[in-house]
């Protein structure tokens, strides 16, 4: 693809050099030498597993982390970056992984944030929101009302408008640490133009992701870090092979089996009913939602922003008020604790606030909902048990760092992630809602997450998976429902379903002539939900 | 109060000379010539209600401004300045056809008083004088003062060291009472206040001013304390509990008000507690409503710019006699 | 795939459809503080008089300027209970800088030099305060801390008595009036207008707000958090100061210990005004609505004639009543 | 560089440094720096009849920051406890003076405690009231009810020769030569402690506090748990109360106020002892004796208290400044994200 981007990188000096940077926290030593080189114009992507120190790196370069040695130059000169503050006059903009947003100021006080809320210093709201309505819809597609509370925006608007306020800055090196984690492909797409746009104009973007593929589309070379330290750089337009060789220099070993589709078919039992969702409806995001999840299968959502998809879970898991009735089990399910009882499991797609306790020890997450079994008489908790508990679940999802004792808050964001499943795994639910299980999860990881779901719905139990990754989907589930404004388009079977017809439909291409769209799958969901 | 029910739940020995939390009713002097308060509106604004001085007094000006046929609003600061200035304010939206004001400091309530005058509502004042009040009913606080300071410095033999809690800084009878024992002590040059003086505090007083003396026992072991003051019972009931515990009976204690709990000790032979004087607090009430019936009744001639009522002084000896008297 | 970017957002001609509170609830708040003081006006025929109301104003004068201090501070700091903004010291200080004018002035000081005094004495509480919060000390703390000491320093150069605040200037400062409006009244406006503005239409009000929320956010937008939070204990101790110059002048002297009897008041009015506001945050309108409505409820009782005994409780279910009708309305769009 | 590839294995536990532990030591360093620094002034200081003294004066102030503990680890507050400690102390006090046998008094007093403890749990759980709001109103309420109660506010005063044994020995009775409010204070302790960082109930507790969303997920009885904080903390309270009433033989009104403060500033305190910040029952005991020792200390040493409160301050200041600044060469704290914070119910996106 975009090969031409790279021989100016050799010739010219490069716009960021960061040299011999050294970060440790405590005793843990996370970056170690680290050399990390962009050049004008390119796309240089950043890879590597969860805790590699991708995000450590990025933070250190905008001032929120200090190296405890190394040097930055920016634009040929040694610069000191203190504080994001700092960066930002550089030119240097990044986008998070963790989205750092003020929940309660509106949409459009957050885009111009620290910049330019008014004139004069004057804030005038009815201009802001007028700027800010038309700024989204140019730079990333998004529209919202601009006076909405950032807390009434979805994962993924919020992602959205955070890549606007970058883009707007008109930044000299934009980074983006895992931007397309909460997107849908169409949000994406819209971002990858928007890259294209910044590096026709010479603007360099560091782009950080777990999806390879999207490296493949967008980036020219990528420099691959392992635990902390470089462990080589890799050219995509070179090899054929160049994804692999990638994940090689991650993983530091060959990866044999890199394909997540499974391979066997199950066959769930026709009779049977885990989840049963009827007319349900949860005002202005889903609208008359029906269907039912079997014993032993996989059923996936996926739907773009504002169709309904993320409230979907929190409705199914009594987390959100909701008309209709939705039933596991047999039992209606009214609150969480409901659902909870009922033998139900709930991955949340914001991890740090819902998800993961970060106070708290690996050992007390992965307990918390299996705290029955570790409990003796009089509530005390035997510790010793609760310490096997986690232990056991730990080597099954490969944790890391492995120890019961070590702090949530301070893990990777993909082993949080496994340690939220593990707590779900410990307590032997029988039926899983995964929004976005693997959000921020490195290819390793992925794969063993897949593996203990599969596991699990081999075995008997069901899932319901939420997901923005389309491979992801269509690897993982039997039936696949896609939303669109907040309601089912279609139903596709496994098989049937292509990511290409996927994505037409969820942006409602199917809409017009609907039965032709998705063919037999029309008729099927018509059976289904009369 | 707190009425519960069951008698097995009692303690057997029952009856007996239980002293009841407040004191019996003592009926009012005199009602014979006092005029009709019927349709007449008073407002009464008090300083604060927590020790049994002001609160007596409060209950028995609604009592008295009542059974004279009057209609009452009552407002009580608790303790706080700015509250009590707001609610004579407050008071003179109303419109009431006379405000009585318990307790109180000069300085920080005379521009709410000029406005009360201003509005030409007749003002009365109890324990508090001021030069808008058409009268002022009070013991005689100077009186008191160098009574209890005499008395002290007597049954200490004039010599000797006195720890003192420091007093309220807004209430003008404990400022008066503070300078009447500085005034007397002058001619006890071999009589020392212990530095530093003790805090009076308003919340949480018997526990707080227990653990205070209880440190200052400590600090000033057998022979270098003599005496406890305060200008008010409250803290003292708390010095003497700790006091009679630690066995320091060389100690004597002495307040004013009659606190009932300041009276059970006083009555307690084995207790430090000395001495205390007892203000008419019921007659008192009873004389400002009385007071302001006679002023609007139009006999001014006959409400004088301040009615005394004599102080009681209590000891050891007139505890039993006194408190039967008064219906303390 | 990178074809589908063709069409990135479809049905473009629609409205992106309206979440969140709807705004008319943001009046939830209002509505029922109106309906009570509407209730109290409608039970006693002296309480809509000019000046009755002037004195109801005249009374929340205090609690609201320290109030709009001590907002800003919860804006500034976030709301959280134990981690959040919170100056305790506001009381305090109030009472302090009241002592140190008075003081300075019974020393023979001219008014304005006496006025000056207070408010540095005041400023350096907040300096102090807004230092050891930037340096990573819990607020609640350092404030308990900085309450005792003030009222520590008020004790001493009070001695523990009164002190008479006297002098033409404190007098005209109690009983002057300015355009029909006592001095207190006109003093509370004109700073309602300066904090108020400030923190709801600058670029300072908007990042304070930011850094409150979310700290880390704003520090990533460029904002350097620490000279926000600092400025706010400063205009806090600040605004405290003027509160307390106008509570001596108002009680024609310091009064020591005054500053433990207003401080429960001020941190009500402040938390309560979360009740006016759509996105349930702090601000300073609703700080001036709280401080008129609990001046108007005690007020209003007197006017009444309600039993003293009963008034606190009275007022405690009323206050309850406006929180409850705020919180059942947050819970009616949350979830 | 073998060194950090053996410090990088997973399972290998770092070794904890002192810049991770000594700020956290703090408080405890700084109340041993406050006990030699009086045994050193003066002589009475530092003699066990002293000290068991401070620890018999302290008792109460112990109760009421030992059942703060558990609601700030709920993710609230509690302004009321001296509500609760009144009214526990009139109820007991009143039930005494008529005549009623001692375990009445005391169940009677637990009881008005707990009821304030559950219209609390009730504005705060039910009706989703922010708890700082809620809980100052029950404040004035409590205020209000008390003089209501006692017509008008007046004290109850009961007679010592005539407090039967029973009641008496709440305050002022000895176990084993230790002061029996002593006793009191460190069993409700002791099993404060168990509970928080024992339990089930005390886990589920604390994770509650710290994350609600989380916790709901997992399907916690969120309202319960916060509940059961306010109605333990009034229930601590309340036995406080009850204790205050047998030592001073009296109801005095609006005494529980004075621990209010002095309570949430000793919890506070103790939060220097966890990484996290967390408040533990352990930190707070450690927050009371800072406060305990330091007002004794000075009363033995004659300080005036006109300056008592400066120097509280400024040693307070001190011992967090001293944290703080130990605590610079470690890195931030690790916080929840923010979530719609406490003031006001939670929102979803
Ligand atoms: N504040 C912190 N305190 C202690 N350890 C930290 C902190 N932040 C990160 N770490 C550790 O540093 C290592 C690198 O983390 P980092 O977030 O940079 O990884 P990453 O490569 O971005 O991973 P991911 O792909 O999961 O986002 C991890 O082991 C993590 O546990
Ligand atoms: N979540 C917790 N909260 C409080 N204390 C804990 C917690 N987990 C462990 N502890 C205590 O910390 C100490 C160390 O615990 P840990 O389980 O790491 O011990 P260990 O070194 O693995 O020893 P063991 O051989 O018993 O497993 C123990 O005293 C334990 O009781
Ligand atoms: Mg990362
Ligand atoms: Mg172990």
């Amino acid at each position: 693809m975009s090969s031409a981007s790279d021989t100016p990188g050799a010739a010219s000096a490069p716009l960021l050099s960061m040299r011999g940077i050294n970060k440790a926290f405590g005793a843990a030593q996370v970056l170690t030498d680290v050399h990390f080189e962009v050049h004008a114009g390119e796309v240089r992507g950043l890879v590597g597993e969860n805790g590699a120190g991708k995000s450590t790196l990025i933070k250190i370069l905008t001032g929120l982390y200090q190296a405890d040695s190394g040097t930055i130059e920016f634009g040929g000169a040694k610069v000191s970056i203190t504080s994001p503050a700092d960066a930002e006059r550089l030119g240097i903009h990044v986008i998070h992984q963790d989205r750092h947003l003020a929940g309660r100021l509106t949409v459009a006080e957050q885009l111009y944030l620290g910049r330019s809320e008014g004139r004069y210093g004057w804030v005038s709201r009815r201009q802001l929101n007028r700027r800010a309505a038309a700024d989204l819809e140019r730079t990333v597609g998004l529209r919202v009302a601009p006076d909405l509370l950032v807390d009434e925006l979805t994962v993924a608007e919020q992602q959205l408008v955070q890549i606007a306020r970058a883009v707007l800055a008109g930044p000299k090196l934009l980074v983006l640490d895992e931007p397309t984690a909460p997107l849908a492909s169409a949000e994406v797409a819209q971002l990858f133009a928007t890259i294209r746009t910044l590096q026709a104009a010479g603007v360099p973007v560091v782009y950080i992701s777990h999806y390879l593929q999207e490296l493949r589309q967008i980036s020219g070379t990528v420099t691959v870090l392992r635990n902390g330290a470089n462990a080589g750089e890799v050219d995509l337009a070179g090899r054929d092979d160049a994804l692999e060789q990638v994940v090689e220099l991650m993983v530091g070993r060959e990866v044999e089996e890199f394909d997540r589709t499974r391979t066997a078919a199950r066959t769930p039992d026709p009779a049977g009913e885990a989840l049963s969702v009827m007319s349900l409806t949860v005002p202005g995001a889903l609208r008359d939602v029906s269907f039912t999840v079997r014993p032993g299968e996989v059923v996936g959502v996926t739907g773009l922003v504002g169709s309904g998809v993320d409230e979907l879970a929190d409705a199914v898991t009594g987390n959100r008020r909701h008309g209709g009735r939705v039933s596991l089990g047999g039992r209606p399910v009214r609150s969480p604790r409901a659902f909870v009882k009922a033998s139900g499991a709930y991955v949340p797609a914001d991890r740090r606030r819902d998800g993961a306790l970060v106070r708290n020890t690996i050992q007390e997450n992965i307990s918390l909902v299996a705290l029955d079994k570790v409990t003796a008489w009089g509530g005390l908790i035997r510790r010793r048990a609760e310490k096997a508990l986690a232990q056991a679940q730990i080597s099954r999802l490969d944790i890391r760092p492995a120890r019961p004792q070590a702090v949530v808050g301070q893990l990777s964001g993909g082993n949080q992630q496994k340690t939220v499943l593990a707590r779900w795994l410990a307590a032997e639910s029988k039926f899983l809602v995964l929004d976005q299980p693997t959000s921020g999860v490195d290819v390793g990881s992925r794969a063993q997450i897949y593996a203990r779901i599969n596991d699990l719905v081999d075995a008997g139990a069901a899932a319901l998976l939420v997901t923005v990754d389309l491979e992801e989907l269509v690897g993982l589930a039997d039936r696949i429902l896609v939303f669109f404004r907040g309601e089912i388009v279609a139903e596709l079977r496994r098989g049937e379903a292509t990511t290409d017809r996927i994505l037409a439909l969820a942006s409602g291409a199917g809409q017009a002539g609907y039965a032709d769209a998705s063919g037999s799958a029309g008729a099927d969901t018509e059976l289904e939900f009369a | 109060a707190l009425v519960l029910t069951g008698c097995s739940l009692k303690e057997p020995q029952a009856a007996s000379n239980a002293a009841p939390a407040s004191g019996a009713a003592a009926a009012p002097a005199a009602a014979q010539d006092i005029p009709s308060l019927e349709g007449k509106t008073v407002g009464i604004a008090a300083k604060d209600i927590v020790h049994d001085f002001s609160r007596v007094v409060y209950d028995a000006v609604q009592a008295r401004v009542k059974e004279l046929g009057g209609k009452v609003i009552a407002t009580q600061a608790e303790a706080k300045d700015d509250k009590h200035v707001s609610d004579v304010e407050n008071l003179i939206s109303q419109k009431p056809d006379a405000i009585v004001v318990i307790l109180g400091d000069k300085t920080t309530l005379t521009p709410a008083l000029k406005k009360v005058d201003a509005a030409g509502i007749p003002l009365f004042t109890i324990d508090f004088q001021s030069e808008f009040s058409a009268n002022n009913v009070t013991s005689d606080n100077w009186a008191i003062g160098s009574t209890v300071a005499r008395t002290l410095a007597e049954d200490i033999g004039g010599k000797g060291q006195v720890l003192v809690f420091n007093g309220f800084p807004g209430v003008a009878p404990c400022r008066i009472r503070y300078n009447e024992l500085k005034l007397v002590l002058e001619d006890y040059p071999s009589i020392k206040l212990i530095q530093p003086e003790l805090q009076d505090k308003y919340e949480g007083t018997v526990e707080d001013a227990k653990q205070q003396v209880n440190d200052a026992l400590r600090r000033l072991p057998k022979g270098q304390i003599d005496a406890v003051w305060s200008c008010w019972d409250i803290p003292q009931i708390g010095a003497a509990q700790a006091i009679d515990a630690a066995g320091r009976d060389e100690i004597k204690v002495y307040g004013v008000d009659a606190e009932p709990g300041a009276l059970d000790l006083i009555a307690d032979p084995e207790s430090s507690y000395t001495g205390t004087v007892a203000q008419q607090t019921k007659a008192m009430g009873a004389q400002s409503a009385d007071n302001v019936a006679l002023f609007l009744g139009g006999q001014q001639d006959k409400v004088p710019t301040t009615s005394y009522l004599d102080p009681v002084f209590i000891n050891k000896e007139n505890v039993t006699e006194v408190r039967s008297e008064l219906g303390l | 795939m990178s074809t589908a970017a063709a069409t990135p957002q479809t049905g473009a001609a629609q409205r992106a459809p309206r979440r969140g509170a709807p705004a008319w609830l943001s009046w939830a708040g209002y509505a029922t503080v109106l309906a009570v003081v509407l209730a109290l006006a409608a039970s006693s025929p002296n309480f809509l008089v000019p000046a009755n109301l002037a004195a109801v104003l005249n009374q929340a004068a205090v609690y609201a300027i320290a109030g709009f201090g001590l907002a800003v501070v919860i804006v500034t700091g976030g709301d959280d209970v134990v981690d959040g903004g919170i100056d305790l010291s506001v009381g305090a200080v109030a009472g302090l800088a009241g002592t140190v004018a008075a003081v300075a002035s019974q020393a023979g000081l001219p008014p304005v030099a006496s006025i000056a005094g207070a408010l540095a004495v005041a400023a350096a509480a907040g300096t102090v305060n807004g230092a050891a919060v930037v340096l990573g000390l819990r607020p609640l703390l350092t404030t308990l801390a900085t309450m005792g000491i003030a009222g520590s320093l008020t004790l001493v150069i009070s001695n523990n008595v009164k002190v008479p605040f006297t002098g033409a200037a404190f007098e005209w400062l109690r009983d002057g009036s300015l355009a029909g409006l006592p001095v207190a009244v006109v003093v509370m406006l004109v700073l309602f207008a300066v904090v108020g503005l400030g923190l709801g239409s600058t670029s300072w009000g908007v990042r304070s707000y930011a850094v409150g929320q979310n700290p880390t956010a704003a520090k990533v937008a460029g904002i350097n958090p620490r000279k926000y939070i600092f400025n706010s204990y400063l205009i806090s101790a600040l605004l405290a100061g003027i509160a307390g110059l106008l509570l001596s002048a108002r009680l024609s002297a310091a009064v020591p210990g005054v500053g433990n009897q207003i401080l429960l008041d001020i941190i009500l009015v402040a938390f309560m005004s979360v009740v006016f506001s759509r996105r349930l945050v702090v601000t300073i309108t609703g700080t001036l609505v709280a401080a008129l409505f609990i001046a108007a409820l005690t007020n209003g009782f007197t006017l009444l004639g309600v039993a003293s005994q009963w008034v606190g409780a009275a007022k405690g279910v009323l206050i309850l009543v406006v929180l409850a009708v705020v919180a059942i309305r947050g819970r009616s769009d949350a979830k | 560089m073998t060194a950090t590839a053996t410090r990088n294995r997973p399972g290998l536990r770092p070794a904890p440094r002192a810049a991770d532990i000594l700020p956290r030591l703090i408080a405890p360093l700084v109340l041993a720096a406050i006990m030699l620094a009086f045994s050193v002034l003066t002589p009475t200081f530092l003699t066990g009849d002293n000290l068991l003294a401070v620890l018999n004066q302290t008792a109460i102030l112990a109760l009421v920051a030992a059942g703060m503990t558990v609601v700030v680890r709920s993710g609230g507050i509690d302004l009321s406890v001296g509500v609760a400690l009144d009214l526990a102390a009139l109820a007991a006090a009143a039930a005494i003076a008529e005549r009623y046998v001692p375990w009445v008094a005391v169940v009677v007093g637990l009881a008005f405690g707990l009821a304030v403890g559950l219209v609390n749990a009730f504005l705060i759980v039910v009706l989703r009231i922010p708890p700082f709001l809620a809980t100052l109103s029950v404040w004035f309420i409590g205020t209000s009810v008390q003089q209501l109660l006692t017509g008008g506010g007046a004290p109850i005063y009961l007679v010592r020769s005539q407090v039967p044994e029973g009641f008496a020995l709440w305050g002022n009775g000895y176990l084993l030569g230790v002061p029996f409010p002593v006793v009191a204070a460190v069993l409700v302790a002791g099993v404060v402690y168990l509970a928080l960082d024992g339990t089930r109930w005390g886990r589920e507790l604390t994770v509650t506090g710290e994350q609600p969303g989380a916790s709901r997920i997992s399907g916690k009885r969120v309202g319960a748990l916060g509940a059961s904080a306010y109605v333990l903390a009034a229930g601590v309270a309340a036995l406080a109360g009850v204790v205050l009433a047998s030592r001073t033989y009296a109801f005095i009104p609006a005494s529980g106020q004075l621990y209010v403060m002095d309570a949430i500033g000793a919890v506070f305190i103790g939060a220097t002892l966890s990484k996290y910040g967390r408040v533990s029952v352990p930190g707070t005991m450690v927050g009371v004796l800072i406060f305990a020792l330091l007002a004794n200390g000075m009363n033995l040493a004659g300080l005036s208290f006109f300056w008592q409160g400066l120097a509280r301050g400024l040693a307070l200041l001190l011992v967090l400044l001293l944290g703080v600044v130990l605590a610079r060469q470690r890195t931030s704290r690790v916080r929840p994200p923010a979530t719609a914070t406490t003031a006001v119910p939670a929102r979803k996106g």
